[in-house]
């Protein structure tokens, strides 16, 4: 199976120090592939290239085999990178099902066109309420996104990005702030929407990751010191030892 | 008869000409007094604009005396961009406009009216002066300086006209940006290029510090510094000993000791516990060209004709001496050598006599 | 030492505390659990004095302080780690922790710079990036050092392990161990409710803004019952 | 029904204001066509400030050089409104473009900065040197006209300035209403989130930028018009800032609040500096109207626009 | 131009640039650290400069007592209008300060006109600083003009020591990001801010005092180098210390030389600088983020 989003060698240094260096992974449609890391391994920055955020110091991203590792971002996410943010990113003073819909506007035609109201784009306004759903947000449509409690705040972050419709899914800490009964509601909507596509899932919840990833990464210092399946991962010495402490 | 006679005064009540607005209404005022508050029988309404020396407000400030006030006459102003846009609507209204200060050549040039009068002078006139003197002291090579607006390029070019008639020759014009005041860049060129003479454009704090500075740097003792009056009118408090023995030009002088101008100075000082300036004459001298336009036509203002051709052949007994006006309606006057000494601008002589602004462009 | 006593809290419209009653006494730790949503942070944010009760009253050491400002209540000895960090992004790693060095309330500075390296390591290295620079979890080591640097009788945290790696949440629960042998009480929200209860001696179950259980930590620790409906799991 | 109401509200205030058109005396229409000018141009800044969120200190540059083209391009013929009003709105879009392409690299108070530095340096082409007559300005000879309107006629005047202005609102209300305008609004907001979700951010801000320009141009083209004199203070900082306390007057974020401010603010001042309302207090209308700003300030914190919201029931958070 | 010229120019530019930085010190302090939008900032020289006017009498030869007279003063005044004015714009867009402060600088320029009047007043330059030295043939520099530069890098250095260097100064800058979290560490931000309010108009006030004898004072003198500071400001990047002192002595080079070279549009000068640095780094020269 071809990777949909490919990336080899790819680096980012600021100043002296290097965030990510030489990274390589394939993300699969159908697998959920988790990075975990210690605090600073450099798997926001990961995300931050692969979306775009940030230019790549080198190394090559591939989208389908096409390169887009120059591509502006906001080309990238129509193209179908869609990202979550690690630190809240939505727009507080509207409400939640604007805060998606304006998301899924990016992907609308003709977006020049004033004389169509904003409001009444029926593509967009569905994609909405569809992410809505997906995260369990629904009740909470109407409501000014800067009021939710925190945890809220976490499930539109993610909602906003499924609303863009994309096929690559870069996840940076999606259960962070979530609640228990969140967490079980996002694990098994990625795992939904693993089939159709590729993601990338950032996380520190252990147990999340070992429960739904097909394969993980593991991050030090901006290196990649292991790659592999749950089981091989849960094994493996470097990784006890550098990231997930004797327990 | 008629009812009141509404006079708009437009003039700088706020920001830096503030002084210079008040001392020209305090002139006019005097004056009008003085004929017992009547104009050819009509009693005065003044009415008020403070045009702030902003001329994007210019046409707003002067079409509330056209339009909201309907005023006979307006009096104004200082600011010469302001003068222009002033010229532009009185000349399309027809209200009769006299320019008690703004030296603007283009007031009495290309933008000359029937219904626009000037009490005061033309850029071109105190400079012209000043160019003649200095040419006539000996002085081969000059420099001047200025801010780089019109009123000081307008300046420049009469002192270089006065200047190389005379057989001088500016070597270069030195220009700021309007309203900086730093000017050691420039004092450091003129001491490298070692001219004969500086003629200088400034007005109020510019003024007071070029002349300090230019002292400071020790120019003043081996390159005199010319310049129109106002480099020296109303700044001498300010300017302390840098000034001293300054040459400059200007149609007002102090110690003319004409009665005229002695019994002038009395009243004013009386009336407002101030010494007047030139800047009160010119006031003063809009109040008498007014009056002698309404006494002809009898109050009547609607004779635009007779009203001007009344004030063109008058001889108008100002206190900086009589004048004329000319076709284009700008004073034709003497223009006086002055000497700062202690506060006083101390007349030395008559520099230039009657001398007339060419009126370029103007097709009256 | 602290005592909340009926506060009812709102935002704009919408009633968020109704009516809770809360016992924070001297060098105990209390657990605040409650999904989503329920108030732990207005409850938290209305004892510091950032959002303004109602009707109620917070009393510290039996004095009543409803009302105090934020920074009258820190200096009073209550150390706040906030949701979300609340970094200084335009000061250095140094500075943020510098900044709010103070002794605690007894004079007593427990709580060095020195201190803070060793406990957070990580940090060492980082001294002199800004604040923005860092990663999620190395804000998060910055926030508690910052915290710590006050010198507090009572810590709250709020959510303070988010986004922590798991090898760091061990360190921190070990520093929060700690923190409690030195007689300092806490208050602790966080996801992991297991750690939670095993690290406190009481804990506090919100719902809907309002207290609904209030006991032992132990004790809520062995009734899969109560959690399951309380906190869904 | 109240979104019906105040959607026809403005609409009703430029009814009632054509049909009092010819009724009004000189001077009051003159000073309607004032405000009506500067109301357009304060809601050329509300799409970038209150819309788009990109304060710029350097919008007078744009009015200033509409107003400029409009009067070099009318020559000693003068000109059509056909050919002057597209030259003026050309000419500002075009710096515009400039200015915007550049500046918008910067973003927050360096981009306050920036617009202002390419203003002043407009300002001072225009001051410093004899491409528009110097710093004393020049003026138009004969005022444009196109067809039987001539904009030398006071009515022509008057109904030429309030269909711009009519113009001007309702395309920014439908910009508003429209995906373009959300995603304006959405970049105010949150620029980042606005790309990661796949908005071309800069595109989207040049845009504002430039038909903002583009519109204070309309205003320039209707003030020279007007005034039939333009000097370099049309494009100076403190005409820029003026606009700007405006908008922030009237309210941010609506486009009632950009009109409101400028009626309001050129009303402030109109009032406090005429003998006739305040007697002698005339005199020292600085003083007057700074007071008056700085109690608008202390007591309503979301501008005038502000007070609707304050006295109705549930309005205040 | 000779070398010798070229020389004075150099030390013309260096110490205007350092004039600028003492004039813009104050606003380094309330704009470019606490983040307050002021407009008054000219207003509060033009406030030192008229206080130099009218204690300059009073004191005589005591010229520094005078300064130190007029800092104090000026905070006290400063920390009454932050008070006043100030302490509840702050949670607020800052667009509303732009409207206050200006609100603020009509009502000191019409106060200024009704208390003292209207017209151009000089300052005498203290005994002990008046009189030059000769610079070249022709020219001599006065001493007071060196005294005003030596003041300005005092001032320099110890602004920079504690904004950068203490505890307060972290404060400050912590508080310009994150008010809130400030006062939950037990930091009084509101009196902490009113103090460097009040440090700020002292410092506006103190370069008015120096300036006063050079430039003299006259109506409108504060709008004049309102813009000139806050391009001073953002130029260095905002809240640099350092970026605002080699900021103004790039302006000052620009200025001078722009003067002498491009006579007919040096006027552009500091702007066309400003535009190519912000377009070239557009967090300021030194500014961060
Ligand atoms: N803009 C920046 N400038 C300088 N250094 C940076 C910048 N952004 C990140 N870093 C550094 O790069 C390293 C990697 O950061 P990154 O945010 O990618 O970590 P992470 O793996 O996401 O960590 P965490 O799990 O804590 O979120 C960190 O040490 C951080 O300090
Ligand atoms: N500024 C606000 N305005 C209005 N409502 C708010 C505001 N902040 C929070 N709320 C609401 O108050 C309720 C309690 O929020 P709070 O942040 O205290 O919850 P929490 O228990 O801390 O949740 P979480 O675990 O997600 O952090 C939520 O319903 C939230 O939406
Ligand atoms: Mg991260
Ligand atoms: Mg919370």
């Amino acid at each position: 199976m071809n990777a949909l989003l490919g990336v080899e060698k790819l680096t980012r240094r600021f100043g002296g120090l290097v965030a990510v260096n030489a990274v390589n992974i394939d993300l699969h449609q159908g697998e959920v592939h988790a990075v975990i890391g210690t605090n600073g391994a450099g798997k926001s920055t990961l995300i931050n290239m692969l979306s775009g955020e940030i230019a790549a110091s080198e190394g090559c991203i591939k989208l389908e085999g096409e390169e887009i590792t120059t591509r502006a971002q906001s080309r990238r996410a129509r193209d179908g990178v869609g990202r979550s943010y690690q630190r809240t990113t939505i727009f507080p003073e509207f409400s939640v099902h604007e805060n998606c819909r304006l998301s899924a506007q990016a992907a609308a035609p003709k977006p020049w066109a004033i004389w169509e109201a904003s409001r009444r784009c029926a593509t967009s306004n569905a994609a909405a309420e569809e992410a809505l759903a997906a995260a369990g947000l629904s009740a909470d449509a109407q409501r000014i996104a800067g009021t939710l409690s925190h945890g809220a705040k976490r499930q539109l972050e993610v909602a906003m990005c499924l609303a863009t419709r994309p096929r690559v899914l870069l996840l940076d800490e999606p259960l962070a702030g979530m609640g228990a009964e969140e967490t079980e509601r996002m694990l098994a909507l990625l795992t939904q929407l693993k089939a159709s596509h590729a993601i990338l899932l950032v996380e520190h919840d252990m147990d999340a990751v070992f429960r739904i990833a097909d394969r993980i990464t593991v991050m030090v210092n901006g290196t990649v010191i292991a790659t592999g399946d749950p089981d091989s991962i849960r094994n493996n010495v470097e990784v006890r030892t550098a990231y997930l402490g004797e327990e | 008869q008629q009812g009141k006679l509404k006079v708009g005064l437009m003039l700088p009540y706020s920001g830096t000409y503030t002084a210079l607005g008040v001392a020209i209404e305090n002139g006019f005022r005097l004056h009008v007094d003085e004929l017992g508050g009547k104009l050819a029988g009509r009693e005065i309404e003044y009415v008020k604009v403070d045009d702030e020396s902003d001329p994007a407000k210019a046409t707003d400030n002067v079409n509330k005396l056209i339009k909201r006030d309907n005023v006979d006459v307006i009096i104004g102003t200082v600011h010469s961009g302001v003068a222009m846009a002033m010229a532009k609507a009185a000349k399309e209204s027809g209200t009769v406009l006299i320019v008690p200060n703004a030296g603007a050549d283009a007031v009495t040039g290309p933008m000359c009216a029937p219904n626009i009068f000037r009490s005061s002078f033309s850029n071109w006139q105190p400079a012209f002066a000043m160019g003649e003197v200095a040419a006539k002291q000996g002085k081969k090579r000059a420099m001047t300086i200025t801010w780089k607006y019109a009123a000081g390029d307008e300046s420049v070019a009469g002192f270089k006209e006065g200047f190389e008639k005379g057989g001088g020759k500016v070597i270069k014009d030195l220009t700021v940006p309007f309203p900086n005041v730093e000017f050691q860049a420039l004092l450091t060129e003129i001491a490298a290029a070692k001219p004969d003479a500086v003629y200088a454009f400034y007005a109020g704090g510019g003024a007071v510090k070029f002349v300090k500075d230019y002292a400071a740097a020790g120019l003043n003792k081996t390159i005199p510094l010319y310049g129109p009056g106002f480099l020296t009118d109303g700044t001498l408090d300010a300017q302390g000993d840098a000034a001293q023995g300054m040459l400059t030009t200007l149609h007002y002088a102090d110690g003319l000791n004409t009665a005229r101008d002695t019994s002038f100075r009395t009243a004013y000082a009386t009336k407002f516990k101030l010494q007047p300036d030139v800047y009160a004459v010119q006031g003063y001298d809009a109040a008498q060209m007014l009056a002698i336009g309404m006494n002809a036509v009898k109050g009547d203002l609607s004779k635009k004709a007779e009203f001007a051709g009344a004030i063109e052949k008058a001889k108008i007994d100002s206190p900086r001496g009589p004048f004329t006006v000319s076709k284009s309606h700008n004073p034709v006057q003497d223009f006086y050598l002055r000497k700062v000494e202690g506060k006083e601008n101390k007349l030395v002589n008559v520099a230039v006599k009657g001398l007339s602004d060419p009126g370029r462009g103007c097709k009256l | 030492m602290l005592q909340v006593q009926g506060i009812n809290t709102y935002y704009g419209d919408s009633h968020i505390l109704r009516g809770v009653d809360v016992e924070l006494p001297a060098s105990i730790s209390v657990g605040l659990l409650g999904r989503n949503g329920m108030g732990k942070t207005t409850l938290i944010r209305t004892l510091m004095g950032y959002v303004r009760p109602a009707s109620g009253h917070v009393k510290l050491d039996g004095q009543d302080v409803t009302g105090w400002a934020p920074e009258k209540m820190a200096r009073r000895g209550i150390g706040y780690v906030p949701e979300g960090r609340g970094i200084f992004p335009n000061l250095s790693v140094k500075e943020n922790l510098l900044m709010s060095a103070r002794p605690g309330i007894d004079g007593q500075r427990a709580w060095t710079f020195e201190r803070v390296m060793a406990t957070f390591p990580r940090l060492t290295e980082r001294l002199s990036h800004g604040g923005q620079q860092l990663s999620g979890g190395e804000q998060q080591m910055l926030s508690i050092g910052r915290a710590l640097m006050t010198n507090p009788r009572l810590l709250i945290l709020d959510e303070a392990t988010e986004g922590l790696a798991p090898l760091i949440v061990a360190e921190i629960w070990r520093v929060i161990a700690d923190i409690r042998t030195t007689g300092i009480a806490t208050l602790i929200v966080d996801r992991d409710w297991r750690k939670v209860l095993a690290h406190t001696d009481r804990a506090v179950v919100m719902e809907k803004g309002r207290i609904v259980l209030a006991s032992e930590s132990g004790a809520l620790a062995a009734s899969p019952e109560a959690l399951s409906a309380l906190l869904g799991v | 029904m109240k979104n019906l109401l105040s959607n026809s509200l403005p609409l009703a205030c430029a009814l009632i204001l054509a049909l009092l058109g010819p009724m009004m005396s000189p001077y009051v229409s003159d000073f309607i066509v004032k405000v009506m000018i500067l109301s357009i141009f304060a809601l050329s800044l509300e799409l970038l400030v209150g819309m788009t969120g990109l304060v710029s200190l350097g919008h007078a540059a744009f009015y200033g050089i509409g107003a400029y083209a409009t009067v070099l391009g009318s020559g000693k013929e003068g000109g059509s409104i056909s050919t002057l009003l597209p030259l003026a709105m050309g000419c500002a879009a075009a710096y515009a473009l400039v200015v915007g392409a550049l500046s918008l690299r910067t973003r927050g108070v360096y981009f306050i900065m920036v617009t202002l530095a390419f203003a002043q340096m407009a300002f001072f082409v225009f001051h410093d040197t004899k491409v528009g007559g110097g710093s004393d300005g020049v003026y138009m000879y004969i005022r444009p006209v196109l067809g039987s309107i001539d904009l030398d006629n006071r009515y022509a005047q008057f109904y030429a300035v309030l269909a711009a202005l009519v113009f001007t609102y309702g395309l920014l209300a439908l910009i508003r209403r429209s995906r373009f305008g959300a995603a304006l609004a959405g970049i105010r907001v949150n620029e980042q989130r606005m790309r990661a979700a796949g908005f071309p951010v800069y595109g989207y801000k040049l845009a504002a930028f430039v038909i903002a320009g583009a519109l204070a141009g309309l205003a320039g083209f209707l003030v020279a018009s007007r005034d039939g004199v333009v000097n370099p203070e049309l494009l100076a900082w403190h005409n820029s800032g003026e606009v700007l306390l405006m908008i922030i007057l009237g309210g941010l974020g609506h486009l009632r609040g950009a009109v409101i401010g400028a009626v309001a603010f050129t009303l402030l001042k109109e009032f406090l500096s005429t003998q006739a309302f305040v007697g002698p207090l005339a005199d020292h209308w600085q003083l007057t109207l700074g007071i008056a700003i700085i109690a608008f300030v202390a007591l309503l914190p979301k501008g005038i626009i502000g007070i609707a919201s304050r006295f109705s029931p549930r309005g205040a958070t | 131009m000779d070398i010798g010229t070229f020389l004075v120019q150099c030390l013309n530019a260096v110490q205007y640039g350092l004039l600028l930085f003492l004039v813009a010190s104050g606003l380094t302090l309330i704009f470019g650290i606490m983040g307050v939008i002021n407009l008054a900032h000219g207003s509060f020289y033009m406030i030192g400069a008229y206080m130099a006017f009218a204690l300059s009498p009073l004191f005589g030869d005591q010229f520094i007592v005078m300064l130190v007279a007029g800092v104090v003063l000026a905070a006290v005044f400063g920390y009454l209008l932050e008070w006043a004015f100030f302490s509840y714009l702050y949670q607020r867009d800052h667009l509303q300060q732009v409207l206050m402060t200006y609100g603020l600088i009509l009502v000191f320029e019409e106060l200024r006109s009704i208390l003292i009047g209207n017209d151009v007043h000089g300052v005498k330059v203290p005994p002990w600083l008046d009189g030059s030295f000769a610079l070249g043939d022709l020219m001599s520099y006065p001493w007071y003009r060196l005294f005003a530069s030596a003041a300005c890098i005092v001032l320099a250095i110890g602004l920079y020591w504690v904004v950068n260097r203490t505890r307060l100064g972290m404060m400050v800058r912590a508080g310009a990001s994150n008010r809130d979290m400030v006062r939950g560490l037990g930091i009084d931000i509101r009196r902490l801010y009113r103090i460097v309010f009040a440090a700020g108009v002292a410092l506006a006030a103190l370069a008015g005092m120096i300036a006063a004898p050079m430039s003299s004072v006259y109506p409108g003198m504060g709008a004049s180098v309102l813009i000139i500071c806050f391009v001073v400001v953002v130029i260095g990047g905002i809240g640099s210390i350092t970026g605002a002192l080699v900021a103004s002595l790039l302006v000052g080079f620009v200025d001078t030389f722009g003067k002498v070279f491009f006579a007919e549009l040096s006027g552009m000068g500091v702007y066309v600088l400003m535009a190519i640095v912000l377009i070239w780094r557009p967090e300021g020269l030194m500014g961060k983020r």
